[in-house]
């Protein structure tokens, strides 16, 4: 039996659960395809790019992907950045015997595609597989450029923000008396804090960026898990088991880390991939306030609020809906295998476990 | 001075005394119909002259031109001269020479819907209690007026302050609306109100829904039917307005037959949103260009020339040439505008040729202050090709910089001391973003650090009047008559000044000087001579990247309507002029 | 001979566990008539509930199957049959008792819904005709005061009440056949007697077959017409009850006959140190009523009680169900909050908090009454043995840690490999010997054991006794042993309690106390625990206490 | 439990005080107040609060400059404007003294707590109307949506979270998976402008009015007819805002089903002859339905205040959400403090009223402190 797995070892409880995991056939699938477009994503620069992976000028091989070069590295007549979408600069290449090496797709998220058939946005066509945005820009490209940034966002805030709330409502749940009374009197006043006041105060003194917005929505969004954990443990912790952990000497963290989360996880489980695709559309809503991403960021709520705003351009709208709908169907998938994981009734079994299906193979 | 029937700002009037209606309407236009139109927000007052609350569509007080469907006015203009003024509830005015006051006789006809007489004492307490308890608009609108005087029960004299530039006031005077000193003797002035106030105006408020619909009726009682002024207007037996929040869905409801007239204010709107509607395709829902001949204002993204980085001309030169408007207008506006030149843009005012005569005479005697420019051809705003690749621009913009001492360092355009170039465009609009982002592609070429920052109106508004900005797109109306709003635009005085508009912050005593020529302008030609050269200065200053106009209204409406033959010059004339065709209606099966 | 009411043919059931299946019940064939009382005895974990639970298709059939069999009742197949049918039958023709009643009952219906239920579906009773049902059937199942009971809920009642609860459910609808899963593990011996009274009566009275499911030997014997032996899942001996008592046949029949826990205790000095004091303990539970569920009164479960506890010895608590034998072993050890004080090993610990008294935890523990509620679902058997090492920092490395979880598991009988297994997957003596195991494990100063063996068979009880016995004379453990079966107390108390109703009865040297007993109510426990037939006999008033 | 709930409502006081001291710190630091308010409009640069979410129809031609307060000049004609002469700071005096700004903050503070405690919730500075009076007009129009929609979503989901708990695994779960999700990932607002388009617009069918909640001839029509009138207008609405709201409250009903119905009290009602239905509802039902009503509160009090600016700009309905949304653009403070207040006040009640059906639906649980 192979043993280990990263290193660790597991132990035949947790390949019990890892077996759980991949009977769920679409959960297991879902994560795999996830993390492909994940994985695809995070190299975006290479797959979408208005650079080129590589230029040979004359016997040396440049990386523009990597390296910055002025348009007079190539002969051109700019000191700053070459624009190697622009003819000049690869007509100078290619008249210099070099040659090029295009991603597969020649727009980054902010290429603007000059040369378009119609006004912009222009509807898909061989040149933009998913047409252009409003501003000309590649659809293709934001999206995945977009699907990065919304889905580090979104991770990144529903990570912090469900340990942040799920421990706030353990403890609540857990403790009671006043603990509880008070820190719940907390969370009403710290939820009574102004959100868009405080984001108009915060953009007068910084641009908002990536981090800061994260920070701003992780002051706030810890807080929708509180609630039901919270609950859950209140009634958790009357049960016996608690009662038989306590005798055993565990400590009160210990108690509600290993014996009431897991039985307390129903709604943090099931509210994970709404947190994460709900982070992501926070940005929309951002965006429509005007505290969003700087402008020209590529994020999925950018292209949803293009896809509102041009009606008539129905390649935006559906694209990012179409990704979002994806990206929240993976991960509602996966969160299902990860609860079948943990269910000590799911053994080895799938299927149905209703009574109806009680049906064995007779042998009269 | 003896009574006249009307007056003009400046020069003459058109229309004689004993003139029986405007040249554009049609005088036996019939009275029936509902027009439905609508309106973006919302309201919860029918008292519009009080800073609380916000007031129903029809009854804009600042409107000069019939938007208070309820409130007559003393004096109204004409659609087809630039500022003439002809008699309504003041039968005559009279005008003394010093300018400093201004005196009407009221008509004995007057009367308030209620059938009691309009008196002078209604003028007066209009005037007193606009001004003191009114909109804080008021206040600003009548600083120079100091009061009235009844001199009879029919007639009154509007004094203004000494040494105020009074060419202005009696327009403002002629344009104020007045109110019944009995109703609101009766009705508290200060507070918002749902019931109609009593008003003398040709349409009545019929009913409304608060913050939903409004709809006005016709008065048949109304005293003013027959005056000339009236004439074949007011077609309309009811007109409601309807309230959307929503841009997109007023959109629909046209649409839907639920509105009935739309002037479309987006390009993409224009261009895109009505294919494929049925209604558009067979005819009955109509999309039509009228012409507009008002100035068109002046829209420009503003350079902050207190920064220093703007404070050098060739620099500003320079950003000017790489904002590529043939590209934008082709693939963004769906060539639907034109490229703005002047700041008196579609109007006779915009210099054009070389400088001569008169206006030369004017510029003559800054010729050593003035950039060499000004005395040769026009100013115009750069054209390329429209292909979106400016290698030329970019080319001529480097060496502008290169020359003011701006130099490309690893990527970067820096000056003597390192420091990098930034460039931050603010703005309060999401729209603009997809404008200004090609243009800050371009300005990165250059080694700009450009950027497009998007803040929330009121932070924008604190930015602006703090001139806390590096650029920002702002658009300055210019009237018929221009006067007084250029100072606040462009005197020196008004560049540091708190709620002043000059957000270049130009400081040139040439501006200062032909403003003042254009304020104290005596004829057309005189201000026309003064406009020009003052564009010619402005322009050629590079503190503004001029941006675009479009000089017609891009209108859709139902096929329900007649209209006269002549399109008043300076207005859009529907409201007004247009009337209910009942057999194009019955044919659309409306009522 | 009548015709068979229920005819099981061939019954296998296999699970789906780690790694493959397990076959629980392997081609178990048997029949039963009306009136007759069928008993099934075996050994603990030999497929008893699982056969039972097949009958009314009640398995947990996403991890379960049937291989094989049929099980025909009046004729009419239940194997696979579709809802309706088996809805008709359950609770109605045929009830079960189910073997744990502690998770059986819904947590959140009180006792009046939870057997009123049963009545309105079958009998379309309304409520107040159901009411008096359900005070009726309270009262003869044995429970006191049953108005006071009927707005309980399960959490509110002693393991012995919910028990009987369970009990009065399944006889509601007076079914034709009765599946009894060891009805009376948590009674005590009066109660118990009054229950198996009553089966027999409604038996007489309406024809009732009586599948019972014991390990006490003493009630087969009685009650049974004939008993079915099983082990490893397999049915090994059939035979009338009295052929089997005197003539068993298979060897397991034999050793299972022979096994009686059995031995004294070892008499340890009487000056041993004292483990553990309370003195004048009490825990009062509110009554809340109205909507704001204002408290308008008490339940005295434990009431000023006082009890030492000496190293090496053993304290026996006894006393009939709802006596407050749990919880003033649940107070001594602190798991609920008490008034009075109590000190362990000299150190006073009432009052203190969580932090201090954690590290004293390890030397004092608790086996809980109902296993099956006191062992974390989500745990694996292995994490649960495992849990109380690694918070004290014991046992070693990961793979001695393990190591000596197998062993404790084969201490107590249990297959070390099933240690990756989830407590829901075991049969209820298995789960109590993984309790005991838990516990033991960490060799402990002093231990609370509530009905430790109420749940093994014979056999197996023996083997736990011994343990529990050998154990003590190693380490020297004071043990607080409550049980309500007098033969298991007798084999290991030193001491003796008898609690009634909150309050101590009698207390003081066991052989004096089972020798010599001095109030009624002792003796009457004594006769009943020792003599079944007397106290069933006529003797019925007797034990109505 | 009495005691508990005292102790509760005491500690609103407290709590309700913190939040206003939170918020009222917070405007301190606001960058434009309601004078610049007033002088945006003024010098004609104001713009409507909803400006950014009212559509991408707005104007590239940019309105500013426009004329004084002159908003959506889209409705009318152009209007000449010949104010524009600079504003003299007499008039930002005034207008500071106006909205009561002159005075230093703690004072206001303090007269704020005064008047709260006295239930006087002020005047909106731009419209004449008390703030309660302006809450209580906004209510029919988010009580509508609030009510409708929580009930919609919450007989669909549990039936079918219940539904998708027995059968998971099956097609149909992963079929209803699917839609729910695709519907949840539907922004609300763009199916909102699609629903219009699709059934309200000229352009395909035109089923359902487009905006308001009622129609024009409302106060004519006889009662039936004007019932059947509001659901006519509250269909789109409520559809589009109930749609994203199905996935969570679907999900979270069946994973918690899931969770219950493998416990043993489950084949105790089965074997009592309980219907599966019977079995689900009557049973597990009230065990699993602990955390859908912990999300109750919250989710209700989204629907209500927050969760409907958008629906309400699209279809032109006048809710809470829009006011408070406006009121805080516009910095319209009395009314920012006072909805801040009335919505909190209902937040803290309803977390109360939660709490207290958690007791109700599982008697075990208290809120002591557990001492040992
Ligand atoms: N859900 C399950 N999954 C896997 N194995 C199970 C499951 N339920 C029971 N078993 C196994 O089936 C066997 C028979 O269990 P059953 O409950 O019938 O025993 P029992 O005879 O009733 O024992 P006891 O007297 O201890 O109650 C046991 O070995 C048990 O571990
Ligand atoms: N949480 C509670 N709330 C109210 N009453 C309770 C509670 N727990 C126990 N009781 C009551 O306290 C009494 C003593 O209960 P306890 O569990 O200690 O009995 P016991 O002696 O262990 O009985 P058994 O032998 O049946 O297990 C019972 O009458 C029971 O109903
Ligand atoms: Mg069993
Ligand atoms: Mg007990």
């Amino acid at each position: 039996m192979a043993d280990t797995f990263l290193g660790r070892p597991i132990t035949p409880l947790t390949r019990r659960r890892l077996r759980n995991f991949r009977a769920n056939k679409r959960g297991y699938w879902s994560l795999w395809i996830f993390l492909g477009l994940f994985f695809l994503a995070l190299f975006a620069e290479f797959i979408a790019n208005d650079k080129p992976l590589l230029i040979g000028f004359k016997g040396e091989i440049h990386a523009p992907v990597f390296f910055t070069y002025p348009e007079t590295a190539f002969g051109g007549e700019f000191e700053t950045e070459a624009d190697y979408r622009d003819p000049f600069v690869t007509e100078l290449i290619v008249a210099a015997k070099g040659w090029i090496i295009w991603p597969p797709i020649r727009y980054s998220y902010r290429t603007i595609n000059y040369d378009l058939p119609v006004p912009a946005p222009a509807p898909p066509s061989g040149e933009n597989w998913l047409g252009t945005d409003d501003q000309g820009r590649d659809v293709v490209a934001r999206l995945i450029y977009g699907f990065r940034i919304s889905v580090l966002f979104g991770l990144v805030l529903t990570v912090f923000s469900s340990i942040i709330g799920v421990t706030a409502g353990a403890v609540q749940g857990y403790f009671g008396g006043w603990t509880d009374l008070l820190f719940q009197r907390f969370i009403e006043v710290w939820s009574g804090l102004p959100t868009l006041y405080l984001l108009i105060i915060l953009a007068s003194f910084v641009e908002p960026n990536f981090w800061w917005l994260l920070g701003i929505m992780l002051i706030f969004s810890w807080m929708s898990l509180v609630g039901v954990v919270r609950a859950e443990f209140l009634r958790a912790r009357n049960f016996d088991y608690v009662r038989a952990a306590r005798a055993l000497g565990l400590s009160d963290a210990m108690i509600m880390y290993r014996h009431v989360l897991p039985n307390a996880m129903v709604a943090s489980l099931t509210f994970l991939p709404f947190i994460l695709s709900g982070s992501i559309t926070t940005l929309t809503a951002l965006d429509f306030l005007g505290f969003g991403l700087p402008p020209g960021s590529p994020s999925l709520g950018e292209m949803l609020q293009q896809g509102k705003a041009n009606l008539q351009a129905p390649w935006l709208g559906i694209t990012a809906f179409v990704m979002l709908s994806i990206m929240l169907t993976l991960l509602i998938f996966i969160f299902e295998a990860v609860r079948d994981a943990f269910d000590p009734r799911k053994g080895a079994a799938a299927g149905p476990i209703v009574a109806e299906g009680a049906v064995a193979e007779k042998t009269a | 001075a003896k009574p006249q029937h009307g007056f003009a700002v400046l020069g003459s009037l058109k229309y004689g005394p004993d003139f029986r209606h405007f040249d554009y309407v049609n005088p036996d236009a019939p009275k029936a119909g509902r027009l439905r139109l609508w309106y973006n927000g919302n309201f919860d007052s029918l008292n519009p002259f009080i800073l609380k609350g916000r007031w129903a569509a029809g009854s804009n007080p600042f409107g000069v031109d019939g938007r208070l469907l309820t409130f007559e006015t003393l004096m109204t203009g004409s659609g087809d001269e630039e500022d003439s003024f002809y008699g309504l509830i003041a039968g005559g005015v009279e005008r003394p020479d010093d300018g400093q006051s201004i005196t009407f006789t009221l008509r004995r006809a007057a009367r308030w819907h209620d059938g009691s007489e309009i008196t002078a004492h209604d003028v007066a307490f209009s005037f007193d209690i606009l001004k003191a308890k009114g909109h804080p608009a008021f206040r600003v609108l009548f600083r120079d007026i100091t009061g009235t005087t009844v001199l009879g029960p029919r007639k009154i004299r509007f004094d203004f302050a000494s040494g105020a530039l009074t060419r202005d006031l009696p327009a403002t005077a002629a344009s104020m609306p007045i109110i019944s000193k009995a109703w609101y003797t009766a009705n508290d002035f200060t507070k918002t109100t749902m019931t109609p106030p009593l008003g003398s105006g040709p349409y009545k408020v019929d009913k409304v829904d608060p913050g939903r619909s409004i709809t006005y009726v016709l008065a048949d009682n109304y005293w003013g039917k027959g005056l000339a002024v009236n004439r074949g207007r007011h077609n309309f037996q009811r007109i409601t307005w309807d309230y959307y929040r929503d841009r997109d869905i007023a959109l629909q409801s046209l649409f839907a037959g639920k509105i009935d007239f739309r002037e479309d204010f987006t390009s993409r709107n224009w261009a895109t949103k009505y294919d494929g509607i049925p209604a558009v395709k067979d005819g009955r829902l109509i999309r039509e260009v009228l012409p507009d001949q008002n100035p068109s204002g002046f829209q420009a993204f503003f350079l902050n020339t207190r920064r220093p980085k703007f404070a050098d001309r060739r620099v500003r030169r320079a950003i000017g040439l790489v904002f590529d408007f043939e590209w934008t207008n082709k693939n963004l506006f769906y060539s639907l505008y034109r490229r703005t030149y002047s700041i008196f843009q579609n109007s006779d005012m915009e210099a054009t040729g070389a400088p001569k005569g008169a206006e030369l005479a004017l510029l003559e005697p800054w010729r050593k202050a003035l950039p060499g420019e000004v005395f040769g051809p026009v100013y115009r705003a750069p054209k390329t090709n429209g292909s979106g690749i400016i290698r030329s621009e970019l080319r001529a913009a480097k060496a502008l910089l290169k020359a003011a001492g701006w130099s490309v360092k690893n990527g970067k355009l820096v000056n003597g001391q390192g420091a990098p170039f930034e460039i931050e465009f603010i703005s309060y609009s999401k729209l603009f973003e997809r404008i200004v982002m090609p243009y800050v592609r371009n300005l990165e070429r250059l080694g700009i650090a450009a950027r497009f920052r998007l803040v929330e109106p009121a932070q924008y508004q604190r930015r602006l009047q703090e001139f806390d900005f590096d650029v920002t797109t702002f658009r300055n109306s210019s009237s018929l008559t221009p006067g007084l709003g250029l100072r606040n635009a462009w005197n020196s005085k008004t560049a540091d000044m708190t709620g002043g508009r000059n957000y270049t912050g130009l400081k040139s005593p040439v501006v200062d000087d032909l403003i003042e020529k254009i304020i104290a302008a005596k004829t057309r030609d005189e201000l026309r001579h003064a406009t020009h050269a003052l564009d010619r200065v402005i322009m050629w200053t590079h503190n503004l990247v001029p941006q675009w106009f479009k000089a017609s209204h891009t209108i859709a409406y139902w096929d329900l309507f007649g209209r006269p033959a002549i399109k008043p010059k300076y207005a859009r004339g529907v409201l007004d002029t247009w009337w209910w065709d009942g057999a194009k209606a019955g044919k659309l099966g409306r009522k | 001979m009548t015709e068979a009411i229920l005819q099981i043919k061939d019954l296998s059931v296999d699970f789906r566990v780690e790694g493959g299946k397990s076959h629980a019940v392997k081609g178990v064939s048997f029949e039963i008539n009306p009136g007759e009382t069928l008993a099934i005895v075996g050994e603990s974990g030999s497929g008893k509930s699982v056969t039972a639970l097949s009958i009314l298709q009640l398995l947990p059939y996403s991890s379960a199957s049937h291989p094989s069999g049929s099980i025909l009742y009046r004729g009419q197949e239940l194997m696979g049959a579709d809802e309706a049918t088996l809805q008709h039958a359950r609770g109605n023709n045929i009830s079960m008792i189910f073997q744990e009643p502690m998770t059986a009952l819904n947590p959140l219906h009180v006792v009046e819904h939870q057997i009123g239920e049963v009545l309105s579906l079958h009998k379309n009773l309304n409520a107040a005709q159901a009411r008096t049902r359900i005070l009726e059937l309270l009262l003869l199942v044995g429970i006191p005061e049953p108005e006071k009971r009927l707005n309980a809920y399960p959490h509110q009642l002693s393991g012995g009440q919910r028990q009987r609860v369970m009990i009065a459910m399944a006889l509601a609808n007076e079914p034709e056949i009765l599946i009894a899963d060891e009805p009376t593990t948590a009674l005590d011996v009066t109660i118990q007697a009054q229950i198996l009274n009553l089966l027999k009566e409604l038996q007489s009275q309406l024809g009732m077959a009586l599948i019972l499911i014991t390990h006490d030997l003493a009630v087969v014997r009685h009650m049974a017409d004939r008993v079915l032996v099983m082990t490893g899942g397999e049915i090994v001996e059939q035979a009338a009850t009295r052929d089997i008592f005197e003539r068993p046949q298979h060897s397991y029949t034999k050793h299972l006959l022979a096994a009686e826990p059995g031995g004294k205790p070892a008499h340890p000095p009487d000056d041993a140190d004292v483990v553990m004091t309370a003195e004048d303990l009490r825990v009062w539970f509110p009554i809340k009523a109205g909507i704001f569920r204002r408290t308008v009164d008490h339940v005295r479960a434990v009431d000023e009680i006082s009890l030492e506890v000496r190293e090496g010895h053993t304290v026996g608590v006894v006393g009939e169900s709802g006596s407050g034998k749990t919880t003033l072993g649940l107070a001594l050890l602190r798991l609920i909050s008490s008034q009075g004080a109590i000190q362990f090993q000299g150190q006073a610990i009432d009052g203190l908090g969580g932090k201090v008294l954690r590290p004293l935890r390890r030397q004092m523990q608790i086996v809980f009454q109902d296993p099956f509620s006191s062992l974390s679902p989500r745990m694996s058997i292995a994490q649960i043995i495992e849990e109380g090492l690694l918070v004290h920092g014991e046992g070693g490395t990961q793979d001695e840690r393990r190591a000596l979880i197998a062993r404790t598991l084969e201490e107590v009988g249990l297959e070390p490999s099933a240690m990756d297994r989830f407590p829901h997957e075991f049969s209820g003596g298995q789960r109590q010997r993984v309790a005991i195991a838990r516990t033991m494990v960490l060799q402990p100063r002093f231990v609370v054991l509530d009905e430790p063996t109420s749940a093994l068979d014979v056999s197996v009880q023996a083997q736990i006794v011994d343990l529990l016995r050998d154990l003590q004379q190693r380490h020297r453990l004071a043990y607080l042993f409550i049980s309500h079966d007098l033969k298991v107390v007798r084999a290991l108390a030193d001491e003796v309690i008898v609690l009634r109703d909150g309050k101590v009865m009698e207390q003081g040297k066991a052989d004096q106390i089972f020798d010599a007993p001095q109030t009624d109510y002792t003796k009457a426990l004594m006769a009943a625990a020792f003599d079944l037939e007397a106290a069933t006999g006529d003797g019925g008033g007797a034990v109505s206490i | 439990m009495l005691a508990y709930i005292i102790r509760r409502l005491l500690l609103m006081i407290p709590t309700l005080f913190g939040i206003m001291l939170l918020n009222f710190i917070v405007l301190q630091f606001l960058p434009g107040g309601p004078v610049e308010q007033v002088i945006a409009q003024l010098m004609g640069t104001a713009v409507e609060a909803t400006a950014r979410v009212s559509g991408g129809g707005s104007a590239e031609v940019s309105q500013q400059g426009q004329g004084a307060g002159q908003r959506g000049a889209e409705a009318g004609v152009s209007s000449k404007y010949r104010g524009a002469q600079g504003l003299d700071p007499e008039l930002i005096k005034d207008l500071e003294r106006q909205f009561g700004l002159d005075k230093p903050a703690h004072e206001r503070f303090a007269l704020l707590v005064w008047n709260y405690a006295r239930f006087d919730f002020g005047e909106s500075f731009f419209r004449d109307q008390s703030v309660i009076g302006l809450v209580v007009d906004k209510m029919p129009v988010s009580i509508s949506l609030g009510i409708w929609t929580t009930l919609l979503t919450y007989l669909i989901c549990i039936p079918l979270g219940i539904a998708k708990a027995v059968r998971d695994g099956s097609r149909f779960d992963i079929w209803t998976s699917t839609a729910i999700i695709v519907g949840y990932a539907i922004p609300g607002f763009l199916f909102a402008v699609l629903l219009i388009v699709l059934f309200a617009g000229g352009s395909f069918w035109d089923l359902f009015p487009l905006r308001g909640l009622t129609s024009e001839g409302w106060d004519e029509m006889s009662w039936p007819a004007r019932i059947a009138d509001y659901f006519w207008h509250m269909v789109l609405p409520i559809t589009a805002m109930a749609i994203g709201g199905f996935a969570t409250l679907t999900m979270l009903t069946k994973n918690s089903f899931l969770d219950e119905i493998n416990k043993h009290y489950v084949v105790t009602a089965r074997a009592k002859g309980l219907g599966e239905t019977r079995v689900l509802y009557g049973h597990v039902f009230r065990n699993a339905m602990l955390i859908v009503v912990a999300g109750f509160p919250s989710a209700f009090i989204g629907v209500l205040f927050t969760g409907s600016l958008l629906i309400e700009v699209i279809f032109s309905l006048d809710g809470l959400g829009l006011l408070g949304f406006e009121a805080a653009l516009n910095r319209d403070y009395p009314v920012v403090m006072g909805t801040l207040y009335v919505f909190t006040l209902m937040g803290l009640a309803l977390n109360l009223i939660g709490d207290v059906m958690y007791m109700l639906i599982d008697p075990r649980i208290d809120f002591e402190s557990r001492e040992v």
